[in-house]
């Protein structure tokens, strides 16, 4: 299996503090991975990095064969690499169908069109589907104020997921969804995912999630990569049960 | 009528529409001559507001849309006095076109800033253009500006007495043609785009798009209507001086943009006319203190309808919906 | 099935709906032309400033305007026609007086309007006059070109504009100072201060082609603090210092150059001045083309100016400004002309146009002296300077001017039907 | 030599006066985040104080000294006057409000303080020329000053480092920092932030009334002396940087020299120097001279 995401010593310095230390990672095409690790170990920073979001002080990363260490939130994106985010960043004015809209108008890159409606009918029929395969059909004219928390973060991965993106990576979807709701909510964004076959990695903190949807999961603590495997071997791995799981 | 506007019976928004038409229409046969002008001025005027509401939809406050009007305000006046353009519709065009180019230069500038960085840019460059023209005192007349004399439409010179229904139905057609860009804007990716911008820039990106495009277009779209404004009130007063300009009369334009509210591209227009009245009935009946009138009105309008005079359509729309279902 | 219903009801209102506009456009009376009925009062409009930066200089304007209208009326009106006014606030962008206007004519439905003081609203206004035919008086704007480039029927002009100022202003300055070297120019950034100095420049040199121009300073519209320009004008040291300031500027001007020894070192010719503003000067201050009317026609011998004079302390318990004077030019004017009017009709009320005619290329007396109104409607007037002495007069209480020296108007006035720089141009340059 | 030396404290007399204003105008913003377009009508309020004080108390029976004490007399008090009422009545209103409304609102409020001022002193001019006359003048690099506009200097000098002092050595000015840097968070640490607000705008009306009353004896104070202030104060401040008393400091002793320069060698230049300095400082560094950069969170 190629690589589709290759990560070289990849460090990240917020003054003192070491947030990404020489991480060396490979994702490879088609995988699931889970990424667990206390809060403060680099998880979301790392998110950050391969987004473009902050630059690295040092370290590569290659997608697709290609060095995009450097580039813009903006060109990543368009290289396919989509995101969603631990806290969602929706358009809260506007609706769930608009929120979606406008991502699929970005994908398209027509964001300068002053003329062609946004809301033409093959889009909104797109727009429609993936709100449908998410659940959010009946709320799609909602404006994003009035969803629920996981309404909210389910918005966020479809946004994400009109992008049709080669690798997706999620920031804790289930995060603030209720105990009943989190296996539903994960069902749902999996079975999207499932005609396009997407590289997809998401950091959890709920190791039942990462049992259930997760082929390979990555331990991280102090910015780096403590274990790496299958999720059994992971959770079974004394020094992640210590340093992660808190010896549960 | 608006996208979204969705829920709303139809029907009833096509009577209302056609009524409102009609009373326009009408207005020139029913009204004594001033209040035609007042009409035409404040149509004028609204299409700038417009485009400042555009922007202000995207969280900009431009504080020195007064420059896009002066431009076509002057583009007039210089056409008229050097190249001996009379006719308006070329005088018009060409009042556009220096809004847009203008703004298309200083856009690829603005397009970089925000918020009140934005506001006070735009102010600066408003009071450059404000002491060039007052400074080029052989080229512009100074303070004293360029009078704008008679015109001619399609090379016809309109009838004695009736230049002001000619003008008057002019600005009116063209405002229904801009109402008609306004809309398609509103409802188009570019538009959205802006109110986006508004909620969440990083996303945004995380969607693949830049923030600065957006910004741009709009910025250029908002100058074509500053200049169109401007050129057309210009025509209307028969006269075009520096204070077009000048700080005070941009605020003037986000007084009456926050005044008739931003939700609606209709609401500018609403705004412009209802402002003008607001602005010399006060002059009429409080000679000695009719800033203060104005003052008072903004502050509640600020603090009773903060989403402008177009609160009241919501009112409306309610009350004819619980007068439909009993 | 039921919307079908309500379409036909919508068409049915549609259809009455327009019946009822072409019905009641049918019914609207076109207006008709200006009877010549006597009225039964004449409604006439003041546009002066009321409030911002132009308030206090206009003050006087509008107390005249009041005082006068009440003396006409209390001795029976203009033929038996009382006046009434209407007194607006001149502040306001040149389209919201054009709004204004067209709103005093066909709202307020005055016969006449007097007033204001910009020169871009004098501009702005001739023109709408002509269109509503409506008789509209300037009574102190002072831009030259409003008839020299523009010809109205309906507007008219009864006060001096910057020409007779600033070319008196040069021939004073050259009596006074027969062997000047060097001038300069302190000057407002606006139209008014650019013309007045090209003309004040322009008169010198054609006079006396050696005199160097050692500065030509323009400082922001009623800018306030002039520590720079004054600095600049003490260093390059001219024998002449012109300036057309007025309000709060000149205050600030004369207060800061008083100080530091501005108006010693050079004469200073201040063409705009304000009564307050001439008690504010020290001596030797050439003072003022446009702001300063006691001596020019004395009290003491032209008992109708005593009168006015004494009138106004009176009812505001102070002199007036020129404003003032120049406000009884134009509502006197306009007295004049209807007078004239209805003696030529026979006893019969004129119509505006008749008015007009009778206004035309007429002369009048007023506390100021006699004004001529010429065929281009713009008023000639002599013009006045003297110099500061310091002295306050006992009874009237203006300050006194000495060196007093009077410009008939035919010397200071551009001739009919010629360009004001064409015609300095064509003078013969003294050697 | 001699010209740049005049160049030089022309420059400092013209800074002197606007630093006065735009020190009051630039905390506001810092705290408050409203641009306070009413703060030229206070700086009126403060000169109207000051004149009809002056009149009122001097009818040449006092010693001339007084007058000074008058001026900085009606300062606060129209600081105290004005600022509670307008921040109490209208301005918490609009603090989570856009940055447009605060300029709206302040807009309002200039236009009805600027009437209000019209009905409350009429459209005559009031003088109070003690203070000015009082101190007479000193012959600077060959050529006359009045030394009257080097108090203005004085005070300007004491405000600046009264306000540095304010915010870096009290209490009251920590507690302002932490507000400056995150609302929520004070109000969390405990701070009331109400108060803050009405202290911080009360000071800033405080300095435009005195930036006003000082004005007043150079000056004839009269309608639409409020309006001439606000732009260039406005321009300082962007050119320091919003919220930064350094920064105002400094933009303006760049306006007032350059300014002077233009007089003393380019005199049409003079008006334009002003808003192309702001124009190529907010173009190169948006944030101004000393402005903070706000960073974007997720």
């Amino acid at each position: 299996m190629a690589a589709i995401l290759e990560i070289r010593n990849l460090t990240k310095r917020f003054g003192m503090v070491l947030a990404v230390d020489n991480l060396v990672l490979e994702i490879a095409e088609g995988e699931t991975v889970g990424i667990i690790g206390t809060n403060g170990s680099g998880k979301t920073t790392f998110l950050n990095l391969v987004t473009g979001y902050i630059l690295p002080t040092v370290g590569t990363i290659r997608f697709e064969g290609v060095d995009i260490t450097g580039l813009s939130p903006k060109q990543v994106t368009t290289r396919g690499i989509a995101r969603s985010f631990q806290n969602p960043q929706l358009f809260t004015g506007l609706t769930a169908m608009e929120n979606t809209l406008i991502a699929i108008a970005g994908r398209a890159g027509q964001a300068w069109d002053g003329w062609q409606p946004l809301k033409r009918r093959v889009w909104r029929e797109e727009a429609a589907d993936i709100l449908d395969r998410l659940g959010l059909g009946d709320v799609a004219e909602q404006t994003v104020s009035s969803l629920s928390e996981g309404g909210r973060k389910l918005l966020d991965v479809a946004l994400s997921l009109v992008l049709r993106p080669s690798l997706l990576l999620m920031d804790e979807p289930t995060s603030g969804v209720s105990v009943k709701d989190k296996f539903d909510v994960m069902d749902r964004v999996l079975r999207a995912l499932d005609e396009t076959r997407v590289t997809t990695v998401f950091i959890e903190h709920d190791m039942e999630i990462i049992e259930r949807y997760a082929q390979r999961a990555l331990a991280f603590d102090g910015g780096r990569v403590i274990a790496d495997g299958t999720v059994d071997a992971i959770l079974a791995d004394p020094v992640v049960r210590e340093s992660v799981l808190g010896a549960a | 009528m608006m996208a979204g506007g969705a829920g709303t019976p139809r029907l009833g928004i096509v009577a209302i529409g056609v009524l409102i038409l009609l009373i326009f229409v009408a207005i020139p046969l029913f009204f004594s001559q001033w209040v035609v002008f007042l009409v035409t001025i404040a149509l004028a005027k609204a299409m700038v507001v417009l485009g400042v509401v555009l922007l202000l939809r995207g969280g900009l406050i431009s504080f020195g849309h007064g420059l896009y009007f002066a431009a076509g305000g002057y583009a007039v006046g210089f056409a008229m006095r050097f190249l001996q353009v009379q006719d308006l519709v070329l005088l018009v065009a060409l009042a556009m076109i220096a809004g847009t180019v203008m703004a298309a230069l200083l856009g690829l500038l603005l397009r970089r800033y925000r918020g009140i960085f934005f506001a006070m840019l735009s102010l600066a460059v408003s009071m450059i253009l404000y002491t060039l023209l007052l400074k080029f005192y052989s080229l512009t007349g100074g303070t004293d500006g360029m009078s704008i004399h008679a015109f001619t439409v399609f090379g016809v010179r309109p009838a004695a007495g009736t230049t002001r229904q000619v003008l008057y139905y002019a600005v009116f057609a063209l405002s229904l043609g801009v109402l008609y860009l306004g809309h398609r804007f509103a409802a188009s990716p570019l538009g959205y785009f802006m109110k986006a911008l508004r909620d969440n820039e990083i996303r945004i990106e995380y969607v693949g798009a830049s923030i600065a495009q957006p910004i741009y277009f709009s910025y250029v779209f908002s100058g074509a209507l500053g200049g169109l404004g401007g050129g057309l009130s210009a025509l209307s007063v028969g006269q075009i001086s520096p204070e077009a300009a000048y700080w005070t009369t941009s605020g003037d334009f986000v007084f009456v943009a926050i005044f008739g509210g931003a939700q609606s591209i209709f609401a500018p227009f609403l705004g412009s006319v209802v402002f003008e009245f607001v602005k010399n009935y006060s002059v009429k009946f409080s000679p000695d203190a009719w800033q203060m009138t104005l003052g008072a009105v903004l502050l509640l309008i600020i603090f009773f309808l903060p989403d402008g005079l177009w609160s009241f359509k919501d009112a409306a729309s309610r009350l004819w919906a619980r007068w439909r279902r009993s | 099935m039921k919307t079908e219903m309500r379409w036909h009801r919508f068409y049915g209102a549609l259809a009455l709906l327009t019946l009822v506009v072409f019905a009641v456009v049918l019914s609207v009376p076109r207006d008709a032309a200006m009877a010549a009925a006597k009225p039964e009062r004449l409604k006439i409009a003041i546009v002066q400033f009321l409030s911002g930066a132009g308030a206090p200089h206009d003050a006087s304007a509008v107390n005249t305007a009041k005082l006068l209208a009440e003396k006409i009326n209390a001795d029976g009106g203009i033929d038996g026609v009382k006046l009434k006014l209407l007194i607006v606030d001149e502040a306001g962008s040149t389209a919201d007086k054009v709004t204004e206007f067209r709103r005093l004519v066909q709202d307020e439905k005055v016969d006449a309007v007097i007033g204001y003081t910009s020169s871009s609203h004098c501009l702005a206004v001739a023109p709408v006059a002509d269109e509503l035919k409506t008789l509209t008086i300037s009574a102190i704007c002072a831009n030259y070109r409003l008839f020299e480039q523009g010809k109205y029927k309906y507007m008219f002009r009864t006060s001096a504009h910057a020409v007779s100022e600033n070319v008196s202003a040069a021939l004073y300055v050259l009596q006074m100072k027969p062997d000047l070297k060097t001038i300069a120019g302190l000057n407002y950034d606006y139209a008014y201060g650019r013309d007045s100095w090209e003309i004040f420049k322009r008169t010198i040199l054609k006079l006396k082609p050696d005199v160097k121009v050692v500065g030509e300073l323009w400082v922001k519209f009623l800018a306030g603090n002039y520590s720079a320009e004054i600095s600049k004008l003490l260093s390059v040291k001219p024998d002449v210092i012109h300036s057309v300031n007025w309000g709060a500027g000149l205050t600030a001007l004369i207060k800061q150059g008083k100080t530091r020894g501005l108006f010693d070192k050079s004469l200073v010719v201040f063409t705009t001045g304000l009564l307050s503003q001439a008690k504010a000067l020290p001596k030797g201050v050439a003072f003022s083309g446009r702001g300063y009317h006691l001596q020019f026609s004395d009290p003491r011998k032209n008992p109708g100016n005593r009168a006015f004079l004494e009138a106004y302390k009176a009812k505001f318990g102070k002199m007036p400004d020129y404003t003032g004077t120049y406000m009884a030019q134009a509502i006197l004017g306009l007295k004049a002309a209807v007078e004239r009017a209805v003696r030529i009709k026979g006893g019969a009320w004129p119509t505006t146009e008749e008015i007009i005619a009778a206004f035309e290329s007429s002369g009048y007396d007023t506390p100021r002296g006699p004004v001529f109104i010429r065929a281009d409607h713009q008023a000639i007037t002599d013009s006045m300077w003297g110099l500061t002495s310091g002295k306050i007069d006992p009874v009237f209480g203006y300050p006194v001017l000495e060196k007093m020296r009077v410009f008939p108007a035919v010397q200071v006035n551009t001739p009919l039907g010629m360009k004001t720089l064409d015609w300095i141009d064509s003078w013969p340059s003294r050697k | 030599m001699d010209t740049a030396t005049i160049i030089a404290v022309d420059g400092l007399v013209y800074a002197s006066w606007l630093f006065i204003v735009s020190a009051g105008l630039t905390f506001i913003f810092g705290v408050l985040r409203i641009l306070n377009i009413a703060h030229g009508s206070i700086y009126a309020l403060g000169a109207y104080m000051g004149a009809y004080l002056g009149n009122a108390f001097l009818g040449g029976r006092y010693p001339g000294a007084l007058s000074y004490v008058i001026l900085l007399v009606s300062a606060p008090l129209v600081g105290v006057l004005v600022g509670p009422v307008l921040e109490r009545i209208f301005l918490r209103h609009i603090y989570d409000k856009d940055e447009v409304v605060g300029l709206l609102t302040t807009f309002a409020l200039f236009l009805i303080l600027e009437d209000g001022i019209k009905l409350v002193w009429g459209i005559d001019p009031y003088f109070i020329d003690t203070p000015f006359s009082l101190l007479g003048n000193i012959p600077i690099a060959g050529i006359s000053y009045a030394v009257y506009p080097f108090v203005q200097t004085g005070i300007a000098i004491v405000i600046g480092t009264g306000l540095w002092l304010l915010i870096n050595r009290t209490r009251f000015g920590r507690q302002v920092t932490s507000v400056i840097a995150d609302r929520e968070i004070s109000v969390a640490m405990g701070i009331n932030v109400a108060r803050i607000n009405t202290v911080a705008f009360t000071i800033g009306a405080f300095l435009a009334a005195l930036g006003g009353a000082f004005a007043a004896p150079m000056i004839s104070v009269e309608p639409g002396m409020g309006i001439e202030v606000i732009v260039p104060a406005f321009a300082v401040v962007a050119i320091g940087g919003l919220g930064s008393i350094g920064g105002a400091a400094l933009g303006c002793i760049l306006v007032g020299v350059l300014r002077a320069a233009a007089v003393h060698f380019f005199p049409e230049l003079e008006m334009l120097v002003i808003y192309v300095l702001m124009f190529v400082v907010l173009v190169f560094r948006p944030q101004g001279f000393f402005g903070a950069v706000r960073l974007r969170r997720i």
